[in-house]
């Protein structure tokens, strides 16, 4: 399979391979990348779509009981999400944003440590290195750099795995997210750039940070890229193993648009209605990604009433074991605070850490 | 009129922007979201985009922009949305910023401000809850500035927007919502002074924006015991102004300073230094230090260990008194 | 006149007036634009880039004998600048880089101006505002955000003055200068975006930054861009013509690429044979700015021995004007040290400042 | 073997990048050039390009891009071609470099180091000759060191390299062509350690990095005269080495701290703020300051003033001493 893209844009169209009534749409270019996908697999991205969505959700709900200090949804992305995250080997490495928790999630992250962050016990969930996935980058934009770093150590190692930054419409305005293209095209590494274009950085609408499709803006740096229905699970499948077949027989860097839409506010803390155009909305919500996969399962026959109880019951499952998770995680010990500031012994900060050790002795911890 | 700090910038802001036409704001998300604090709620609907903009998601992009219209005259305000995103305008700031009107021999002037909502206690995620403020104030050629309640929020901000230098403005953010009287028409002192806003005669205790009024609690509570702390809040952190710290430390002879930033070469140092310089044979004890530890802001279940408290406010205070405090007996 | 230029790259080679041997080549685009040019504009051109290769080996001369203690060569580079610069109406305003002496010449910069920053008697050289150019910029690529600011400010005034950015092909890695084109399209700011790409940064070749023509970085942020050859003066000053016509009359900003070459050192400091090689570097040296420009008004019969002797005089005339200014600089008194720090008193620093007038009237000036 | 500064540190380089196939050098023109300063000299011819990689012009993406190389378990070296170039990669040092540990809980080790050549007093342009140790001695996560002699320039490269946190590497640069022995196989002191240069008994002269050499010749100056004093070379800024500053100052009971960067919140104001909590009762003055003015670095006529020198050394000491001094009589 050819793993050529043309220098400029690929498709100047978003490419589907599901409209957004489900109907299958011949796509030349995707359709051999996922033509292998059996109906277990393709139960299998809905199945995740579900649950991650039914995770979601759930925290939000616990945001608003207080649970967790703050939550950004992922409303909407899910196909973006599932069909970029599923496309990748346990030897890749994801760099996403904070919006991440349905790659998160593929990628195999415990429950609870989806939340930890989320709920102030930590500042990372879990090991990144357990995972092949880095923990939440706040700082938009830097992490793009950090993937092409890792690709270019991959290339160094002489190993064929790739790395992914994810990040947002919003993020492409920041010179790291340039840079980061510079890096990736001067050194021809292994790094897809997956940009989730859901229309809003916050209260700003793309066209404040773009004035052509973002997917327009990689070409000029030398890396080939892609814009895709982003609510459309099997598109986005096809691009992302497209991209990282180029990346791992040393095609270099692909840049990837999954243009879809964010369905819920920013984060728990945002109030869109002071900016949201409610008539939009609507046009997206019928656009929705898990109801599109649905309608084109059922046309196959693969969603009877049976199969759709199962995989209510599994979310259900997943959810109640996702709060109980979050509940049950306790809060850090004092003193810990001055762990892992450093790897090696540091005069100053054991000195201070032994006093404030002396405080609470005094006054109780 | 009894306003939140937040709405007292809001009406300083918006004070400003009727008096001068060559004000200009500029951040993301302050036009129709009015800021993620609200801060600038109203004013785009009011000013129209020209006056408030909303800028692409670029720090550097935001004040290399501000530095560009400074020089065709204009006078920006820049909001940066959490003062652990203003790293990427660093360089803009330090080397741009900072140094023009000294590279031009006073040919340029930067008379931008840059809005800064800083600090911890707000429960946040990381790079919310930072205490930058000394990176800056080290910065020749910036003047650094932090408001601990509605009237100075609302009277400093409109000095800073008139200054003719760049200022940075921090503002304490678990203290936008705390209440008071504004006066738009009272302008008492200029932006470089302290103030002391506790008299007192045993201790000097030196706070700053979000921990002013943890320090007036901490004098209250020593009041109770029977001490007399005189609180003074800095407001001005670049130039300090060391006549009013001074004036205190040589009736006292004791001085404490606290702030939320980290302690290693923070503003504390630098005042411990510069008093112990100026009043060395008035000082009872050497000054003591209560800021956050030297860590990067921890996850929010463990801020409250971070973030100074009365409580070692006090112990501070006893140790400067040669009390028994937390620190009697230990040994590094 | 049309201001309009597609949204993609203008031109995919390199776009000529004038070829290397100085012969007219028909362009249909640039053509118009330096139709109006009479003999004695052409010639003033010509004895722009003499009298500023002139300063320019004079400046070298005057590091070589110490006298100062840097200079950056602009050689190879005076049609770019000179092109580019007499375009401008004096109301414009350029933001250029360290290298932009010719461009400084051009906007009535007086002599001595140009070298006190590389005499170090002071870090500017001349007011901004007298001369409607900015002091130099070291920190690469900061100046293009600023062109910016102040073109978005014009369009604010409501007047039809323009801002121009000067920046080398090295500087378009700097997240800035792609930072600068975002917000430059989002605004639709009247700035032109001028890269000199001289092949080389310090000892980097244009390769490393950049894997396709820097021209087409532009277009994918929504800006049209041109390739022009930048040792064609008239094709330079074509090039720039329409893209400030586009700005003034509210179309927005234009990046522009002349393609050129680093002919002298990076800096008088540097040394390119560690680096560069001698084959290329003689390829341009065949294609220099001033001998086409030469045999063109020689064909025209604009160039005889008398007016060739008359520049000549010219050029030397500045050139010992320029040495005497700069010989005749003074070094600043010591206390100015402090001055301009703040445009407002400062208690610290006036305490300082104090403290050291003590200091040196105890010890002698 | 007799080595310049410059070399030493290239030896050093040399034998990390042999000990430790890990290790990568990244940087503006580290390669065919060997750096501005010819620190990497022959370095990519004999490692090759995969070791020894220029970058493209952009400080964020250079050091962003030994983040995800240290990811990916490699030891990048960095070289910022000067120090006013670094604050375009504020952001990426501050807030990943220094934080990545900590947030993920030691999982992800940053053993990076950054290596910053610094100071003035090369009569250089805007931008060159600049001391930004501060911002990063306050910033929690990172190591500051800085060298001033060959040997140890060799040697705390090494360690650095080593070290599995951050290091931010400060090289001298006025002291690049300095001579002096170095033995590849001494390893005497760790990196966070100072070193007592000179010993004495009257005042303690604390410097560090390119004002080593003048405290050095200061003591001289000052024993001409009779008096003792002890010169420290700080070595490491994050931490610093107070058990052997305090012990010092408990013998001389004055101290005097000297940097070239801006006193206003520099390491000196931190050095005299912990050494006066330390051991207040033993000090017999205020500490002195002895530093750049808080200006922008100034054009190269200027910086022999900007810069403290000899004389400005021994006024302090003067100072410290009671005796007469510049500031005798003088008031604000
Ligand atoms: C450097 C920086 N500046 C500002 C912010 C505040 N902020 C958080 S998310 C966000 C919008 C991001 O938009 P986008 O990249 O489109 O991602 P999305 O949130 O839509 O997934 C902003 C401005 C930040 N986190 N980091
Ligand atoms: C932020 C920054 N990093 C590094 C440097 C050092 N430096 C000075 S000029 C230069 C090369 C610039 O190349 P280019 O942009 O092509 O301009 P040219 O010198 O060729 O005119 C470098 C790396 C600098 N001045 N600023
Ligand atoms: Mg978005
Ligand atoms: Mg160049």
């Amino acid at each position: 399979m050819s793993t050529t893209l043309p220098a400029r844009t690929l498709v100047d169209d978003v490419a589907q391979i599901l409209s957004p009534r489900g109907d299958r749409v011949e796509n030349r270019l995707f359709d051999p990348w996922i033509a292998d996908l059996t109906p277990d697999q393709l139960l299998d991205l809905y199945v995740d779509m579900v649950v991650i969505r039914r995770i979601d959700t759930e925290a939000t709900a616990l945001q608003r009981q207080g649970e967790l200090g703050l939550w950004p949804p992922l409303l909407g992305q899910e196909a973006a999400q599932v069909g970029s995250a599923r496309a990748l080997r346990s030897d890749d490495f994801v760099f996403p944003s904070y919006r991440e928790n349905g790659v998160a999630y593929c990628r195999g992250v415990a429950l609870e440590d989806l939340v930890r962050v989320w709920r102030g016990t930590a500042l990372s969930g879990w090991n990144p290195f357990d995972v092949g996935m880095a923990t939440p980058a706040i700082i938009i934009g830097a992490q793009t750099l950090h993937a092409t770093g890792y690709a270019v150590g991959c290339k160094k190692d002489g190993v064929d795995s790739v790395a992914v930054a994810y990040f947002g419409d919003g993020a492409t305005s920041q010179g790291d997210v340039s840079e980061a293209m510079v890096f990736a095209a001067s050194f021809q590494a292994p790094v897809i750039f997956f940009c989730q274009n859901n229309q809003w950085a916050i209260s700003e609408p793309v066209g404040l940070q773009a004035h052509r499709p973002i997917a327009e803006r990689a070409p000029g740096f030398g890396i080939p890229s892609m814009r895709v229905d982003g609510n459309d699970v099997l598109a986005v499948m096809a691009a992302m193993r497209c991209a990282i077949d180029r990346a791992r027989t040393g095609g270099g860097p692909t840049f990837i648009e999954a243009v879809t839409y964010r369905m819920g506010p920013h984060t728990t803390s945002d109030d869109p209605s002071r900016y949201e155009n409610p008539v939009i909305r609507a046009e997206w919500a019928a656009k929705d990604p898990i109801e599109r996969f649905e309608a084109y399962l059922s046309g196959l026959g693969l969603l009877g009433p049976d199969v759709s109880a199962t995989v209510a019951a599994t979310a259900d499952d997943v959810a109640r074991r996702f709060r109980a998770g979050c509940l049950g995680l306790p809060d850090p010990e004092p003193l810990t605070v001055f762990d892992h500031v450093y790897a090696t012994p540091h005069s100053w900060l054991d000195r201070q850490k032994s006093q404030y050790s002396a405080y609470l002795e005094m006054y109780g911890a | 009129m009894s306003l939140t700090l937040a709405k007292a910038i809001n009406s300083g802001l918006r004070r400003s922007l009727d008096d001068d036409p060559s004000v200009v704001l500029l951040g993301e998300d302050i036009g129709a979201l009015g800021g993620v604090f609200r801060v600038t709620d109203g004013l785009q609907q009011e000013f129209g985009t020209e006056r408030v903009m909303d800028m692409p998601l670029a720090e550097s992009g935001i004040i290399g922009m501000a530095v560009g219209l400074a020089f065709r005259g204009y006078r920006p305000v820049c909001e940066i949305q959490f003062d652990g995103f203003i790293y990427p305008a660093f360089d803009q700031i330090v080397a741009q910023v900072a140094k023009l009107h000294f590279r031009t021999g006073g040919a340029v002037r930067m008379p931008i401000t840059i809005r800064v909502p800083y600090g911890g206690g707000i429960g946040a995620v990381e790079h919310h809850s930072e205490s930058p403020e000394a990176y800056f104030a080290h910065t020749s050629g910036l003047r650094v500035v932090t408001c601990s309640n509605p009237q100075d929020a609302h009277t400093m901000i409109r000095q800073a927007i008139a200054c003719d230098d760049p200022v940075l403005f921090f503002e304490p953010k678990r203290r936008y919502w705390t209440t008071g009287e504004v006066d738009e028409e009272l302008d008492t002192l200029p932006l470089g002074a302290a103030r002391v806003v506790v008299p007192g005669s045993d201790v000097t205790l030196v706070a700053y924006g979000p921990l002013v009024a943890t320090a007036v609690d901490a004098a209250a509570a020593a009041s109770d015991g029977g001490l007399s702390v005189e609180v003074i809040d800095l407001r001005s952190l670049s130039p300090v102004d060391f006549g009013t710290v001074e004036a205190s430390v040589r009736k006292t002879g004791r001085l404490v300073v606290t702030h939320e930033a980290q302690q290693f070469g923070g503003l504390g140092a630098e005042i411990a230094a510069s008093i112990t310089e100026r009043c060395f044979e008035f000082l009872e004890a050497a000054p003591a230090r209560v800021t956050g530890f030297d860590v990067p802001y921890p996850p929010a279940r463990l801020e409250d260990h971070f973030l100074p408290d009365l409580d070692r406010m006090l112990d501070a205070v006893d140790r400067v008194l040669g009390r028994q405090n937390s620190l009697t007996g230990w040994r590094a």
